[in-house]
């Protein structure tokens, strides 16, 4: 029993239907695409956004490097410094390490950056093979942890307005409308003038990578539109019964991790299902997560959790039982019933919170 | 086997927990900190040593057919006396513990070793290996319940639950103790890993306790297998050598 | 006489279990499925008597 | 009585506190029969079946008998012996009835005696509905609602890992962590991410 791998496996998992080649390619897009968004960060927040990128780099990079030289020792091969199963040459280990920096918010102790990144990549992934076998994303993994341990001491920047970002304002009292006024939509767009986590401020530089990337193909477009679209869909639907402007779904987009968490995150072809139709269930999982954790959720943030959650899920979606490349009839019209019941029950539940 | 070996297996070598993977719930359940692992550990030392003496005790009258409906009457009934004995002498553990005193009926633990054991032994060395088992399963607790409580405080307490020995809460050991002597005010549970001491912490830190023991038994099968290969090489060369020098003083002969 | 309820409750519960494990015993196992159960064992727990480990 | 009581009662169950994940009940046959999705399917197929027939009996047994009695004591003892036999009565009935019905779920049935989710969740029943001062037949709703919802997570967990696993036999994990190590820790994660829904009931 323990020796009949399914069979399965070879056709539906990633990471061998795409060649290693291509996987450097786009891990180094990725860093590409989100150098103005870093740029961003290190120009409002200066020095404390360059230690926080630097040190989850290179913890990141220091914990895998020790962790396949104890490997090979262990095996009995002689000490070379330069290690063949180091993913620093192919970028891998600066995008996650780049990619969970950037979700921080710029007051985090050194020490809880290095636990988190420390953290993320050993058990999100060294312990699962290496690159292309984990099946958690290693940098919301990271990210998660800190947050869970050390939740009190991540801050936002206290000068900034009532130094609570929006959606932590909006936590507390959801369908506060007047949030909007203190968090001007163009500021949320640019990215000036607001708090936050260090690389999610500027929609606008996030949405130039997203499209950067989307030119290289490095990357799976679906996602993030149908992320983004069902976020907005389910805000669309609350801001029409509770009559609070066509403005509350655009502010749920614009604000938080959202924009980076679907652009940056949930695509990454390793930990995201293969299949046309399970991206779109992925996603759509994804956003409907989201939207409720930030609700009704204790957290005022739904991201992470949400890519994290649907992670687990996504050898489900690839299950060879259903998987194929076509969306049937049938499919859709299920498919459309659940987002019209995922609607009613949003409303089914803000009628009872508010 | 004898006496001592009986008593002393289920610490290391045939450890419940982490050799057998038995009791699993309330590995993870109730091994948020030293003592409630401590206290879960003695309940089902009690539990499982009486459940043994009877069962070993009445083995001739149960028959074969339904001896497995018996043993868990014979566990059920235990498990009722302790759970009412902790309830009276130490409320506070058995209202930690909760759901989990009754479920010491279903630990895989319990029922296994009546069946593999105490039905087939006398009263003494069933009673033997039910405190033996019972101890390597607290101890595989406490390992547990130490870990994580260091971890998310960075120290360990006693009193809180168990109120034998002690008045008041003590702190047994504390990283604070080892800090303060540099500095003053220092208080190390503000940076606790906090994860440990919730749901998630208990699987992972029971994963690397368990990758701790399968690592050492990877690397002591590897060196087996080095070894026996070695011995098969080394065979092999002097198979060779024979051959060759077989061949050669055939050569020679032939030359001649 | 309270404490009879009890006795008599254990007692009727008891022998309920033990007719229907007998009962459930005397009932063989369809001949498709033995295969599958031999298949499909329960790797964790150590009960030598579990049905599904023979 | 309203309808929320019972979402609240069925989402909670499922997926904040989750059986496995938050309660840690039932990891026995999570780490023991998870190795294939078939297997997965059919013993949370019937786990959900028993474990909601369960705790409609031994609520029942509880508030009508044990309680009306005085003798709450021996609620373990009767409630262990309820569920064993009637895990006996349901393999028999399967076994009789139908033979596609026993290759699905029948051969999970003799593992479900010893399974502690069962047990578990009668008790947990006992503890969190039947204290609040609500009717019989509310309380006997809520309980069966719960163990439905109990049920459902149970399933969605281990079909979850199931298929992980699938992906991990084939992945190479380091010798030490193989096996349960390295599913322990995929569950801990698991859990990790599950927080992220605390307090959305």
């Amino acid at each position: 029993m323990e020796n009949t791998l399914p069979k399965i496996i070879r056709k539906t998992s990633p990471y061998l239907k795409r060649p290693k080649a291509s996987v450097t390619r786009m891990m180094r897009d990725v860093t590409i695409a989100l150098l103005p968004v870093t740029a961003f960060a290190i120009y409002k927040f200066g020095m404390s956004a360059v230690v926080i990128i630097v040190l989850s780099i290179l913890s990141m990079a220091v914990t895998e490097y020790i962790y396949y030289q104890i490997v090979d020792k262990l095996d009995g091969d002689k000490f070379k410094f330069k290690n063949k199963n180091f993913t620093l040459y192919n970028f891998s280990v600066i995008t996650s390490g780049l990619i969970y920096s950037l979700t921080l918010p710029d007051n985090t102790p050194a020490f809880v950056v290095v636990i988190g990144a420390a953290f993320g990549i050993f058990f999100g992934k060294l312990i699962f093979g290496g690159l292309g076998q984990n099946v958690f994303n290693p940098a919301a993994l990271g990210r998660v942890f800190i947050v869970v341990s050390f939740g009190t001491m991540m801050t936002y920047d206290v000068d900034t307005v009532a130094g609570a970002t929006a959606l932590g304002v909006l936590n507390n009292d959801v369908f506060n409308i007047a949030v909007l006024e203190n968090f001007k939509l163009m500021n949320l767009f640019t990215g000036i003038g607001i708090p936050g986590s260090i690389g999610e401020m500027s929609a606008i530089l996030l949405i130039l990578g997203g499209v950067y990337l989307a030119f290289r193909t490095s990357f799976e477009v679906r996602i993030p539109l149908v992320y983004v679209g069902t976020v907005a869909l389910l805000a669309g639907a609350v801001a029409i019964y509770k009559d609070l402007g066509i403005w509350y779904p655009v502010f749920h987009v614009l604000s938080g991790g959202l924009l980076f968490g679907a652009i940056y995150m949930a695509t990454d072809p390793i930990t995201s299902p293969i299949t046309k139709g399970g991206r779109i269930y992925f996603a759509f999982a994804l956003g409907v997560l989201t939207f409720f954790i930030r609700l009704f959720g204790a957290y005022p943030e739904g991201v992470v959790f949400s890519i994290l959650i649907m992670n687990m899920f996504v050898t489900s979606f690839d299950y060879y039982k259903w998987t194929n490349q076509q969306i049937t009839k049938r499919q859709k019209l299920i498919f459309t019933i659940v987002v019209l019941v995922t609607i009613g029950i949003t409303i089914v539940g803000v009628s009872y919170v508010g | 086997m004898s006496k001592k070996e009986n008593f002393l297996k289920g610490f290391l070598k045939e450890n419940p927990i982490f050799v057998f993977l038995l009791g699993m719930c309330p590995a993870l359940a109730v091994t948020a900190t030293f003592e409630t692992s401590l206290g879960m550990g003695l309940l089902v030392v009690f539990v499982l040593t009486s459940s043994n003496i009877v069962v070993s005790a009445v083995k001739k009258w149960i028959p074969h057919d339904v001896r497995t409906p018996a043993y868990i009457v014979i566990i059920a009934t235990f498990v009722t006396v302790v759970g009412m004995v902790t309830e009276a002498y130490a409320l506070d553990l058995y209202l930690a513990l909760g759901v989990f005193i009754p479920l010491i009926v279903v630990n895989c633990l319990i029922l296994g070793r009546a069946e593999a054991f105490a039905s087939k032994n006398t009263v003494v060395d069933s009673a033997i290996d039910g405190i033996g088992m019972g101890l390597g399963f607290t101890f595989a607790l406490v390992v547990i319940g130490i870990l994580r409580e260091f971890l998310a405080t960075g120290g360990i307490m006693y009193g809180v639950y168990l109120p034998f020995f002690v008045d008041a809460p003590i702190t047994i050991f504390s990283l604070d103790m080892i800090i303060n002597l540099f500095t003053n005010g220092f208080v190390i549970s503000d940076y606790g890993l906090k994860v440990f001491s919730l749901p998630p912490g208990a699987f992972i830190a029971l994963g690397i306790i368990l990758a701790v023991f399968q690592f050492k038994k990877a690397r002591k099968d590897r060196k087996a297998a080095i070894a026996k290969m070695e011995r098969i090489a080394e065979l092999k060369r002097v198979a060779l050598e024979k051959k060759k020098q077989a061949a050669l003083k055939l050569a020679k002969a032939g030359g001649k | 006489m309270e404490f009879l309820v009890p006795v008599l409750l254990i007692g009727g519960l008891v022998s309920l279990y033990i007719g229907s494990y007998m009962l459930n015993k005397r009932i063989p196992i369809p001949e498709e499925c033995k295969v599958i159960v031999d298949e499909e064992k329960c790797t964790t727990c150590h009960i030598s008597t579990c049905s599904n480990k023979k | 009585m309203s309808f929320a009581i019972f979402a609240t009662a069925i989402i909670s169950a499922m997926l904040i506190n989750n059986v496995i994940l938050m309660q840690f009940l039932g990891i026995c046959p999570f780490l023991g029969v998870s190795k294939k999705s078939s297997a997965a399917i059919g013993m949370s197929a019937a786990v959900l079946f028993v474990m909601v027939i369960a705790s409609a009996v031994t609520y029942t047994l509880y508030d009508l008998v044990l309680y009306q009695y005085g003798i709450p004591y021996i609620s373990t003892i009767a409630f262990i012996l309820v569920i064993a036999s009637l895990v006996q009565f349901v393999e028999m009935f399967i076994k009789k009835t139908s033979k596609s019905l026993y290759k699905s779920l029948g051969i999970y049935l003799p593992l479900i005696t010893t399974n502690c989710a069962i047990l578990g969740v009668s008790e947990g029943n006992i503890t969190n509905i039947w204290t609040k001062t609500i009717p019989y037949w509310e309380g006997l709703l809520i309980a069966v609602t719960t163990a439905l919802g109990t049920g459902l997570g149970f399933g969605l967990i281990i079909f979850a890992f199931s298929s992980i696993r699938e992906k991990l036999e084939a992945s190479n994990v380091p010798d030490a962590w193989k096996g349960v190590p390295i599913s322990l820790v995929v569950a801990g994660i698991m859990s990790l991410a599950f927080l992220g829904l605390a307090g959305i009931i």
